[in-house]
């Protein structure tokens, strides 16, 4: 059985992977940011993140198919 | 009226603040992309945005509209590639009596700052870029 | 770029915020006639300056573009007749950082208010008319 | 000799009094209040004046040919 969740990444997020979008096995979100980290790098640190659209605070189970968004602080205005 | 909107299209502030006409204190914010950064020169930038952007906009909107005061608001924020000069940023709060017209327009901009799910990468002079408070 | 007006022409928020552009956070002032004062139903009202008001006006101007973070700014203050909706007071600052333009632009319209010599007799819907504040 | 000074009326002052424009003999600001206190009425405690343009703190000499300008609070905005 697949556990596979889609992750979009988002500006330096992003840039610093070289894509918009990755498909990763994961099971939590801790999980998730351990498979991440090599590629997304030191600013992984600085983001939030949501789960299906609603923001995850600290570590949440994921279920398999789940769409995790990775954001950098927000820099808008 | 109430108007909220995330576009690639110019920002017109004479238009947002005309929006907010009918009252007797209208505060205008417009922020344009500066020269420099952080005492870099800076030569454009480009705003990306989550696709929920314009939702949590219009909450903004919504939470500062729904103040007692608050007789008309608008705010705007632009996407895409803008150069030095160009409108990033418009927010027009008209109320009857001028402090709380200057509080809720300050109030709505820091909450764009702060919850807007929107990205900037400043391209410098030199040809290096960033995205700005991610580094 | 400091202006200061005292003038019984039609005031133009987007010319005057305009003259200020060339800077990072820009905020505008304007200060339209209400239909409404203390829950009487305002027709229409009259400006009437003292002969020093655009010296005084261009003084007050000038103590806020001395300030260290203003790097443009714009008033003008409407004279004459207006009608509801009409623009009495328009007043713009331009500096690189949000928290200042606010401050600056609401000190500057706090200290129009208090300190330019002009008058406003308002005539109520039902013909009576009084001059604001001197009753 | 005259002490005639002109006493300029503005706003509400004006409208009370009738007229713009007075000549009246006073040597002191509160000698002139005094003479302008029928006419003007209740406004005038609330007025603030300068004289040959410049603003009158409390009583102040004045001398013949002066001008002083009677100002009703500013309304402004």
């Amino acid at each position: 059985m697949t556990t596979d969740v889609t992750v979009r990444l988002f500006a330096a997020a992003a840039a610093a992977a070289g894509t918009t979008e990755l498909v990763l096995p994961a099971t939590s979100l801790l999980d998730l940011r351990g498979s991440l980290a090599p590629s997304v790098g030191a600013v992984l640190d600085r983001c939030s993140f949501l789960v299906d659209g609603l923001v995850a605070h600290g570590d949440v189970p994921l279920r398999a198919g789940a769409t995790v968004d990775v954001l950098p602080p927000f820099a808008g205005g | 009226m109430v108007t909220s909107l995330v576009t690639s299209d110019v920002l017109d502030p004479a238009a947002l603040e005309s929006s907010c006409a009918a009252a007797g204190a209208v505060v205008t914010f417009v922020g344009r992309v500066r020269d420099h950064d952080g005492g870099r020169s800076v030569q454009s930038l480009e705003y990306s945005a989550h696709p929920s952007a314009p939702d949590v906009l219009q909450q903004i909107a919504a939470a500062c509209a729904a103040e007692e005061e608050v007789l008309a608001l608008a705010v705007a924020h632009r996407t895409g590639s803008l150069v030095v000069g160009d409108v990033a940023l418009v927010a027009v709060v008209a109320t009857a009596h001028r402090a709380a017209a200057f509080a809720h327009c300050a109030r709505m901009v820091e909450q764009v700052k702060h919850e807007l799910p929107m990205w900037k990468r400043q391209v410098f002079a030199d040809g290096s870029d960033e995205w700005v408070g991610s580094c």
